[in-house]
């Protein structure tokens, strides 16, 4: 059989599928309305506000903080496979090839004006990610802002004249302390339970303590990890930076990378 | 039953720790070989230690539901992430370790120490142990994607043209399957409400019938396992996978899918346990996958192609234990998954052994190996028979049990492509072993440095412990059994 | 059966689909990866309208929040009631924020395989870099 | 009425960046689908979500894509 013809007959195969398939998942959407129910929502509703006004932040940081430490990671390996995929601790060895810049030069208004938005970005992105319990946000826009910030930058003057210039060396350390503190939040959830309860919790919210388990004064504070607020978020804020920081250090990082890149031959 | 599941996070939370630090690591070669040996023996332990039992994550109990309010139609739900550690998660547990540890010895071995690989393969296997430990649908979703971009890493790793192309539709088809995945947990928990598995099969079995959301759900879910799991349509892409990687890291690979494969079978058994038609589903798309897998591993002539063929059609081959639907089918199925994956990596691990010594898979080249290193062809002779279920192996005894669950499901004629799939992937790789060991006239050079002790050592403590399961399978498979029989599906 | 929510289900059907047909059918590679995105939009927003709640609001206690709700076993719940009857549906949102970091992530590593594969083949074509396989 | 035609032209969009064949027009009809599904989160009461979208995929994730376009055509349309 010729590869014309195989490919062909792929596609016909692929077509009818994607015929198939748009029909069921329209037919579907289109009657999916009728059966929609509060289940967990209402739940969450209900028990969320005794620990961060911002309901999404205790479902993300809390409820399912252990979810959020998967999306953490999927972005570290995201970054981590796209280090491999230019060459960066794969197998053949990484050589450093002199960074190009982009030929098409920016003009005057663009230099002027990037800088100071930039650092108005990292600013921004800070204040979301400190905030991200109280008001809409968090972690991941606030990081990704920052990164934006950097990325910017970088696009405007070029990778070596940057004003925002980050190591690689150092996004690595950024986004390892940053993974650290929030897998280390949650041994520590761990080790307070198991301590005073004889059973462990990991990513237990030591600092709100739901269920009255570690006892006030363990440590000599009233609970770990609190944060001095009279909202009583405990460790949301501390997992809040820490995937702040893996999520900027994350992004800046790919974004190097894809600027490096250039062609072999 | 609570107070022992503080260990349970750990077999997850670990690895991570440990490929955070080995990528902070990566160029300082000897605290990297050094962590990793210390980190592997502790990965091995944690399961063996861990005592069966739940774990609640960041400790929220089971709470009342307030049913007339939330519509859910079971009293208590669990509101946090919950993993269960049971026997069949235990045993499969500390296979996966197991091998994964022989695997980062051999990379070790072979001086290719390079932090951010090892992190890479430290998370993978994390994020395979979280999909087999997960009682929560969108929590095994989110390591699912995890472990498809760190598969591809695996493979992207060795930097050459064609694993570039295979990663990249390993990750494309990954964007559909995973898209469809999300978009069944989105259709259930829009008319459910839920998102724990155990609490999802009970209210489901409350609702009686499934909705017509529900069917679609089924649909896209079982979409997703068909990719995860490297079954019909995506054999190729997954056997494109195991040919590119380098051969050690290809044992891993296949006992990850495997062991996906299985864990994502038996929560789409027990999400839909009253629903008939998914099983005969699953066994259509399982024979599909067995007769086209060995029939291309028949086709090949380039060792590690075919290997990674036979590593399909086996998958197939465990994928009929589950459309068999009966406990006794899935229980043999199972058990079905841990003798192959033994006997699958004695194989990629000899094929990574001839890539070293001879620089080439390439079987009409090879020949005259058996001068060479003879007891490597000895132990692929014993490996060949292991697979293809010649009686004192292991595979003999979960064949058996699949044929005899298929006599007892009322389809014996399913015993017979058991059957003539085992003969296929005996003609397949002895065809194999005949061409590396005894064919006359080989036309490659013999790379004396390359000794390979430590891979030596491997494949005889492998197929020891084939023989033993093979000896004693009461040890392994009634674990298994009773598990199974547990669950009710 | 809220025409919006009905609207906006089908406009992410249109997304899912739109994508499905990059992903499967187009020739260039980065239009497919532009299709990838599309999926993961269109899911996204599948799962956002099954939060939404007509006539509710954003699930964030403004007004009912106690400043001075002591951290212990959750004794204002019925506090709460009114809020999360009103509220939206607030678990789906948090599924969202997940999805679109993994979607970023899958996203932005196979970008950088298309680059490198342009490297190796000089082409975006999808059919000229794999001819000759399978 | 604004968000049905919000909703409108995210399907538009969303068909006009596949169809188009400038990539770089198709990766900026692109980052406006981006952006009016972020105001169409913002109608469905998910104003976190909202922001996230709005940055990634209307700023960052096109940012990326241009670098890469870049990369693989010097600049240049195929």
């Amino acid at each position: 059989m010729k590869t014309s013809d195989y490919q062909q007959g792929r596609n016909i195969i692929a077509g009818v599928s994607l015929v198939i398939a748009s029909f069921v998942i329209l037919r579907t959407l289109f009657q999916f309305s009728d059966y929609l129910i509060p289940g967990m929502s209402y739940l969450y509703n209900l028990y969320s506000g005794n620990i961060a006004p911002n309901v999404i932040t205790v479902i993300l940081f809390d409820f399912r903080g252990y979810d959020t430490l998967g999306e953490t990671f999927i972005l570290i390996t995201a970054v981590i496979t796209t280090t491999i995929v230019f060459g960066w601790g794969s197998l053949k060895g990484y050589k450093k090839k002199e960074t190009p810049e982009m030929t098409e030069k920016s003009t005057v208004i663009q230099r002027l004006m990037a800088f100071p938005l930039a650092i108005f970005l990292v600013a921004f992105g800070v204040t979301i990610v400190l905030g991200g319990h109280i008001s809409p946000g968090g972690g991941f826009p606030g990081g990704a802002v920052i990164a934006t910030g950097y990325f910017l930058t970088v696009v405007i003057y070029g990778l070596k004249k940057t004003p925002l210039r980050f190591t690689h060396r150092y996004l690595v350390n950024l986004s390892t302390i940053g993974a650290l503190i929030f897998l280390l939040t949650g041994v520590l959830g761990l080790v307070a339970t198991t301590y005073y309860y004889g059973t462990g919790y990991y990513l237990y919210n030591t600092g709100v303590d739901p269920y009255d388990i570690i006892h006030v004064g363990a440590f000599g504070w009233d609970n770990l990890l609190d944060y001095p607020d009279p909202t009583h978020p405990g460790i949301l804020p501390y997992l809040n930076i820490g995937v702040g920081l893996n999520v900027l250090a994350g992004l800046s990082l790919i974004a190097m990378f894809l600027m490096e890149a250039r062609k072999d031959e | 039953m609570l107070n022992n599941s503080t260990l349970i996070p750990l077999m997850v939370v670990l690895p991570l720790i440990m490929a955070i630090l080995v990528n902070f690591l990566h160029q300082k070669d000897k605290s990297v070989k050094f962590i990793s040996i210390v980190s592997l023996i502790v990965f091995v332990f944690i399961p063996v230690v861990t005592l069966y039992g739940v774990h609640l994550f960041s400790g929220h109990l089971r709470t009342g539901s307030f049913p007339e309010v939330s519509k859910i139609l079971i009293p208590e739900v669990y509101m946090g992430i919950v993993y269960s550690y049971g026997a069949v998660q235990k045993i499969l547990m500390v296979v996966l370790t197991i091998l994964t540890g022989f695997s980062v010895l051999a990379v070790i071995n072979k001086k290719m120490i390079s932090g951010v690989y090892m992190a890479m393969i430290f998370i993978s296997l994390a994020a395979s142990s979280a999909i087999i430990l997960a009682d929560d649908i969108f929590n095994f979703f989110v390591f699912t994607e995890i472990l498809v971009v760190a598969q591809a890493a695996l493979v992207i790793a060795v930097q050459e043209a064609k694993s570039f192309k295979a990663a990249f539709k390993y990750m494309i088809f990954g964007t559909i399957s995973g898209a469809s995945i999300l978009l069944g947990i989105a259709l259930l928990l829009g008319s459910y409400g839920l998102l724990n598995i155990t609490d999802l099969s009970h209210a489901i079995q409350a609702g009686g019938a499934l909705t017509p959301i529900g069917l679609v759900a089924v649909a896209l879910l079982t979409l997703g396992w068909l990719y995860e799991s490297g079954l019909f349509p995506f054999h190729i892409i997954k056997s494109n996978i195991y040919e590119n990687a380098r051969p050690e890291i290809s044992a891993l690979l296949q006992v990850q899918s495997k062991f996906v494969l299985v864990a994502m079978a038996l929560i789409l058994f027990r999400v839909f346990s009253g629903y008939a038609l998914l099983k005969s589903v699953i066994l259509g798309f399982a024979i599909f996958t067995v007769v086209i897998g060995s029939v291309m591993a028949l086709q090949q002539v380039e060792l590690r192609k075919l290997l990674s063929f036979v590593a399909v059609s086996q998958a197939g081959l465990v994928a009929v234990g589950f459309g068999l639907g009966t406990p006794f089918g899935i229980a043999a199925g199972i058990f079905h998954a841990i003798n192959d994956v033994l006997s699958m990596a004695i194989l990629f691990f000899i094929a990574s052994f001839v890539y070293d010594k001879f620089k080439t898979t390439k079987l009409d080249e090879l020949g005259e190996g058996l001068q060479v290193v003879p007891l490597v062809g000895f132990v692929m002779l014993l490996a060949t028979l292991a697979i293809s279920g010649v009686p004192p192996f292991n595979s003999y005894q979960s064949e058996w049990r699949l044929i005899q669950a298929s006599a007892q499901a009322g389809v014996p004629e399913l015993g017979i492509l058991v059957i003539l799939l085992s003969v296929a992937t005996f003609v397949a790789i002895i065809k194999a072993f005949y061409m590396i060991f005894m064919k006359p006239g080989s036309k490659v050079e013999v790379n004396k440095e390359v000794r390979g002790n430590l891979t030596k050592a491997i494949i005889v403590i492998l197929i020891l412990a084939c023989l033993l399961i093979g000896l004693f399978p009461n040890m392994v498979y009634d674990p298994i059994y009773n598990f199974v029989v547990s669950l009710g599906v | 059966m809220e025409p919006f929510q009905v609207g906006s289900f089908l406009t992410a059907g249109v997304l899912i689909v739109t994508g499905l047909w990059a992903l499967l059918m187009m020739d260039n590679i980065l239009k497919k990866i532009i299709g990838a995105n599309l999926i993961g939009d269109g899911v996204n927003l599948v799962l956002i309208t099954i939060g939404y709640r007509p006539g509710g609001f954003i699930p964030e206690v403004m007004h009912h929040f106690h400043a001075t709700a002591t951290p212990s076993s959750y004794s204002h719940l019925l506090e709460f009631g009114e809020f999360a009857s009103n509220a939206s549906y607030s678990l789906p949102f948090a599924l969202v924020l997940t999805n679109i970091v993994i979607g970023a992530s899958t996203l932005s590593v196979m970008l950088a395989l298309a680059v490198v594969l342009y490297n190796k083949y000089h082409t975006l074509s999808v059919h000229k870099m794999f001819e000759g396989e399978d | 009425m604004f968000d049905y035609i919000l909703l409108f032209a995210v399907a538009l969009s969303a068909l006009m960046a596949i169809i188009q064949e400038n990539l770089y027009k198709s990766i900026i009809i692109l980052t406006f689908e981006s952006f009016s599904l972020a105001a169409i989160f913002h109608f469905l009461l998910a104003t976190d979500v909202a922001a996230v979208q709005a940055i990634l995929g209307a700023a960052l994730l096109p940012g990326l894509f241009i670098v890469a376009l870049y990369k693989t055509t010097q600049g240049r349309d195929e």
